[in-house]
């Protein structure tokens, strides 16, 4: 696009934003009940928040590098980089925050057939379907391809039997995409990817109380579930390359989240320090924290030139998780007793503690340390075995 | 002594370590989900007492079981293991320690009640959020026959539910000062003591106290007048052992939980106690609780034989302990992933606890800038 | 600017990476095993005048290649994966820094030397065995038309060879003050200087100098009179930046070598670095380094944007350095086993070299503390 | 023994020691040069040092709890004791170092033939012949039992060809205790502990030198050796069993070295700490000193007790070495540029880094770090695999 191009569609932008991004709509998100899901049944803040969604919407611009005729903006990544730069600048929030977009629509656009992407793709750009993730099983952890969830072939409907575990917002989720054994036989070639409705009979969900507090996760049970056969994605006994060709989006865009923003300091947010074996500790994690805020920086750039690593982003969550658990135990030493309250009013019921407790998933969620460590040592470092 | 638990001492602990136990970590539960006020059972004390345990660091004369820091820190272990949430450590091991050096008066009215199980002791020392006692700032004011003390009090543990609270207060000089710290006996139902009890991430419960001129008799005053410090250093270190046995009871039983879920675990078609990283992991964490362990009946020995450099030896093994525990439960909750991230499991119940008693009685940074400064550095 | 190298940076790293490479460690062992008085070679530094490379920081006005801190910090990153003993730290980075400053006469006698390669130059700053900069006591008296110095240094490296000494004096207020500092430009053969050439571990050489009243002239003085702090701070930031490349490109050939055995060696029937723990240990230590690769790129680049927080990001940087390098060593070592103790073996080497450039201009601990006050805690 | 009677020992002990141990071996062992190594061409630093030898020998004190018919003194432990204490009390140094005494001799007196111990334990009890230990090769390292050194049958010799590493003062030991590969189908199974004599034609030696500078190690070559074929102890094939029985006897030494001696403090020994972030590290590695070294009592008393676990020495050694390591990189940094000196007078030759780099070595050395985690994991802790 020539700079010219660009400077007229950013204009448009900025005045078509200037109309129709409701005032309400700049203001910072305060918490999860700013935040719009959409769903059959979708809950808003305000009318505001509908008016948001619905306009952006029409525009596609929920979506916006996505066709137009999947309920995209079509529009190319220039554009849609000035999009999201003219959004931020006047503090617009994401109209719609979906698993579908982030999650499903990637794996439709690179796998789907032409009527799975033109009967799905709409509806979540839409915000009229609000979807789940069902990988995780209890009994596979880290060893994800494992899974014990069955899809049993009856003609003309898969019947699905078994159990997911960390489902986010299984219980607000109108439908689920799914891995499940179609092949007992094999191991990774024995899965199949499975789109259904969460309203199906034999499908209920519980959520799971952390040790932090109550949490968007869910364990979710199929109890003879049945499934039409066209809502696979991808072929039979193929679902675990969509699922990896997810989970390296994922790791990613997890890798790439909260990276390079702001000081990094941890001393700079404490009031006092008195005690000279904290503040040594507090300064060694200052320099852990300005160099992962370089390496985030040149991760980014390199991302974007293309130089990264394909494993490099394993090595980010590593450091990353990492990272954040030492800043979480850090603030709770600096906190002292008032940050160990759980529920008083003056501890914003036990905001910090909570904050710590959670900290401690990161490198567990999304691929464990472990695992990481494993990938970098086999796929950068080469290491046998 | 050499250093290991004598025959009487193991009985000890085949005694206690079952009786806890027999519950576990259900019994904190239960006190938790049912949102107990108290946060600790009334009934599991009183059986304390009964069981002479109330009243372990009382010499027999005073009908006490007239036992030792060694002996308190096998009760603490065990509580750790089990997660027991008990007046022990603030009660029959710190408040006695005080309570040991009362006049009569003091004494006679309370340290029966104690034995018995039937009263409970709050420490107040803590003004801010980290332990610092030096800088103690409530203010002790000489008023008739006795004084009127102003300022506040945090993180009293079980403050809220304490008949007595020792109360640390400056009768001289400036807060960062040694000199010039009374410690007085102040019951809890006393006039113009505001008490806020707060839940804490471990379940348990602590006070908030607003002092505003609570008035006291000249016969509160436990010790001497505006020379407070060696006593209150000795709460406060009877308090760091016992804190670091609890610590090594925390992390023992993570350890075992830890390594048990290794060996039933499986992951890519093995146990994933076969992963040589994780292997190295638990025994270094071994490694480092057999050596909080020696350091902590180390500590509690020292105590006991009343010896020179008794502080010295409570600084390492609280730091110590502490490491050890808080990478014990780390480690514990990574190695379970998913799991032990949920309420579902004991794990985290362990992570909790260990963060509390990290910071009860000043934390591992803390003891080692005191054992550094101990040492002239 | 993206944080990665542009591809003119990229031509300059395949230019000395391969040119250095070809003897490798070898070079060191050479000038070491023959006992060389210098510990690094006229001959190569004679080629790095040609090249532009001694003059890397020098505008193309003063005859220099006008590059930047960047530039010099992949030559430092070669030198550090090659062990090249060079004076290129001490004179083309630190040296230049201050002499750029220097008024005509001084720039204009030492300048042209520097950028042929045919003089060097040594840092006198520290005084005692830790670098504390504003601890600097050597005093400087005026005296007739110049400045009379007297007081020591040490840890001057490669002072012994150097022909300029770049030397922080005091000219008022106390050891312990940023103000009151100034800075001499001395040539090694002044008369009262005396010069005592140490080999350290690493068989480079440093220099212990004593000043008895050594006479320089008014025009010795590089920048203002008791005003130096400043300068003197961006010279030994320039030393950090540069040191903390050199040791990227220690830790960085430390891996390689590592990650080589870990391939080969076998042990218990396979190659250990099959072994799990080995493998996770590996891949911890790629981590450290790519961070501590980025930190040391962006200081470079914030000081040749001469941004406000470049000193930030240049304790960041060395502290990051050292403490990958450092892991990347004894990592190495370690999991060589024992031939990794051999002298035989470079790794030792890398090790050595690791310690020198840990203590040079401040270690980790230091640059921290730096960090910290700069943060206002 | 009753007390009565320990009084009357204790009381001979004294006088005996008082009337014969010299003046000049009383005084602290100042280096290297002041320890008695024995051997078929003994230094002594001084003759009292010879009187002293000879006279402990002739009472058989070298070895005072060995039977009397083997060289030794043929006293209870009780009376080993006493005598130790006596000699400590007054100074004495010890009048023999001999990895014969400490190594070969458990050996022999476990699995040795009569013949065997009636001929080389009173040489060693002497300090007439010097031993030296031939177990690790290069190719071996941690995986001892792949050793490859060769010793084939000849009828009435075996011929030893083959290299052996880290052969503590080879070049000046007189025999060797070997292991030597006698059947190569099997692993442990197949190696033969095997005594011969240096001087041997086809043995020759080479010291090795370490990145801290010399060292007593050597790289000993075996070239068509010749040894008698009585000259093996326990069966052929069966060395393994030897080797392990003292493997576990040096772990146990070595993890009782320097155990529990003196305020463990590195503090204290230093004498400005300006850097407050140093100083924390050492505040902190005080506590692991003064831990470990309650690790340490606890370990003797158990050990004595006989109440230690078998596989504790691993985690004694593992957590001793790591320490030591780290004890003498603080102590680099708190000696900052003064340690880096390496061959100056004011340094003593460059002691502190010199020790500090041969500090690495003891992670290494005796059973790396690695495996002594093993062997925790497994033995003490059960893991599988």
């Amino acid at each position: 696009m020539a700079v010219v191009d660009e400077d007229v569609f950013r204009a448009e932008v900025r005045d078509w934003l200037e109309a129709n991004c409701p005032a309400e709509m700049r203001a910072p998100v305060r918490g999860d009940e700013d935040l719009c899901w959409g769903g059959r049944n979708p809950t808003f803040s305000c009318p505001e928040q509908k008016v948001w969604l619905d306009r952006m919407a029409a525009k596609g611009w929920t979506v916006p590098d996505w066709p137009v005729a999947y309920g995209g903006g079509g529009l190319t990544p220039a554009e849609t980089k000035i999009l999201r730069a003219e959004m931020k600048a006047i503090g617009a929030r994401s109209p719609l925050y979906s698993f579908g977009i982030s999650m499903l629509g990637p794996a439709l656009l690179e796998y789907g057939s032409e009527a799975q992407k033109l009967h799905y793709l709409p509806q979540i750009a839409r915000g009229e379907i609000r979807w789940c993730q069902g990988y995780s099983e209890p009994g596979a952890g880290s060893d994800l391809a494992s899974l014990q969830t069955r899809a049993d072939d009856r003609g003309d409907h898969w019947l699905v039997n078994g159990q997911k575990v960390w489902t986010s917002y299984a219980d607000k989720a109108d439908w689920i995409f799914c891995l499940v054994r179609t092949d007992a036989t094999e191991k990774q070639k024995g899965i199949t990817f499975l789109l259904f409705d969460m309203a199906s009979p034999g499908v209920t969900t519980k959520p799971i109380l952390l040790i932090s507090g109550s949490s968007p996760f869910c364990e979710t049970f199929f109890d003879d579930v049945r499934v039409p056969k066209d809502q696979v994605v991808g072929a039979v006994n193929r679902g675990w390359d969509v699922a990896k060709y997810l989970l390296g989006h994922e790791r990613e865009m997890i890798s790439g989240m909260g990276l390079a923003a702001g000081d990094p300091s941890l001393g700079r947010t404490l009031t006092d320090i008195g005690d000279p074996g904290l503040r040594a500790l507090v300064a060694a994690f200052d320099v852990d924290a300005y160099a992962f805020q370089a390496m985030s920086e040149r991760f980014i750039d390199e991302l974007k030139a293309g130089q990264a690593h394909p494993a490099q982003p394993s090595m980010m969550k590593y450091a990353g998780t990492e990272l954040n658990k030492q800043r979480s135990e850090l603030a709770m030493a600096a906190g002292g007793s008032d940050a160990l309250e759980w529920d008083s009013a003056r501890s914003n019921t036990g905001a910090a503690a909570r904050t710590w407790l959670r900290s401690k998933g990161n490198s567990i969620e999304g691929g464990t340390s472990e695992i990481q460590l494993g990938i970098v040592a086999k796929r950068i470092l080469a290491l046998p075995g | 002594m050499p250093l290991y638990l004598t025959d009487d001492q193991i009985m000890l602990k085949d005694m206690v370590g079952p009786m806890l136990g027999e519950e576990g970590p259900r019994h904190l539960r239960r006190l938790r989900d049912g949102h107990d006020a108290a946060g600790w059972s009334r009934e599991l004390w009183a059986r304390f007492g009964e069981m002479g345990l109330a009243g372990v660091l009382v010499p027999e004369t005073a009908g006490g079981s007239g036992l030792g820091h060694v002996e308190a820190g096998i009760v603490l272990e065990a509580i750790g293991r089990n997660l027991t949430p008990s007046p022990f450590l603030a009660t029959a091991v710190a408040g006695v320690t005080v309570l040991a050096a009362a006049d009569d008066a003091v004494r006679g009215r309370w340290l029966p009640d104690v034995v018995t199980g039937s009263a409970t002791i709050g420490i107040a020392v803590d003004e801010g959020a980290k332990h610092r006692p030096a800088a103690i700032a409530l203010r002790a004011e000489r008023s008739g026959n006795g004084f009127r003390l102003t300022g506040s009090k945090t993180f009293v543990v079980q403050g809220g539910t304490a008949d007595l609270l020792i109360v640390a207060a400056r009768t001289a000089g400036a807060a960062g000062e040694e000199a010039g710290i009374t410690l007085f006996a102040v019951p809890r139902a006393s006039e113009g003591l505001d008490v806020e009890s707060v839940r804490l991430a471990d379940s348990g419960m602590a006070a908030r106290l607003a002092f505003d001129g609570v008035a006291v008799d000249a016969d509160a005053v436990i010790g001497e007048v505006d020379g407070g410090w060696g006593l209150l250093s000795r709460m406060l270190d009877a308090g760091r052992a016992g804190a670091a046995a609890e610590l090594v009871g925390v992390g023992g039983a993570a350890l075992d939980l830890t390594v048990d879920y290794l060996k039933t675990r499986r992951q890519f078609g093995r146990e994933i106690g076969t992963f040589q990283a994780l292997q190295f992991r638990a025994a270094h964490l071994y490694s480092e609780l057999e050596i909080a362990r020696a350091a902590t009946l180390k500590a509690q020995q020292m105590l006991d034989a009343e010896h020179a450099d008794a502080p010295k030896w409570v600084a390492v093994a609280k730091a110590k302990a502490g490491q050890a525990a808080t990478l014990a439960v780390q480690e514990g909750v990574q190695m379970h992933g998913g799991i032990g991230m949920t309420d579902e499991y004991d794990i985290g119940l362990y992570m909790k606890r260990d963060r509390v008693l990290q910071e009860w009685f000043g934390d591992a940074a803390f003891q080692a800038d005191r054992l550094a400064v101990m040492n002239g550095f």
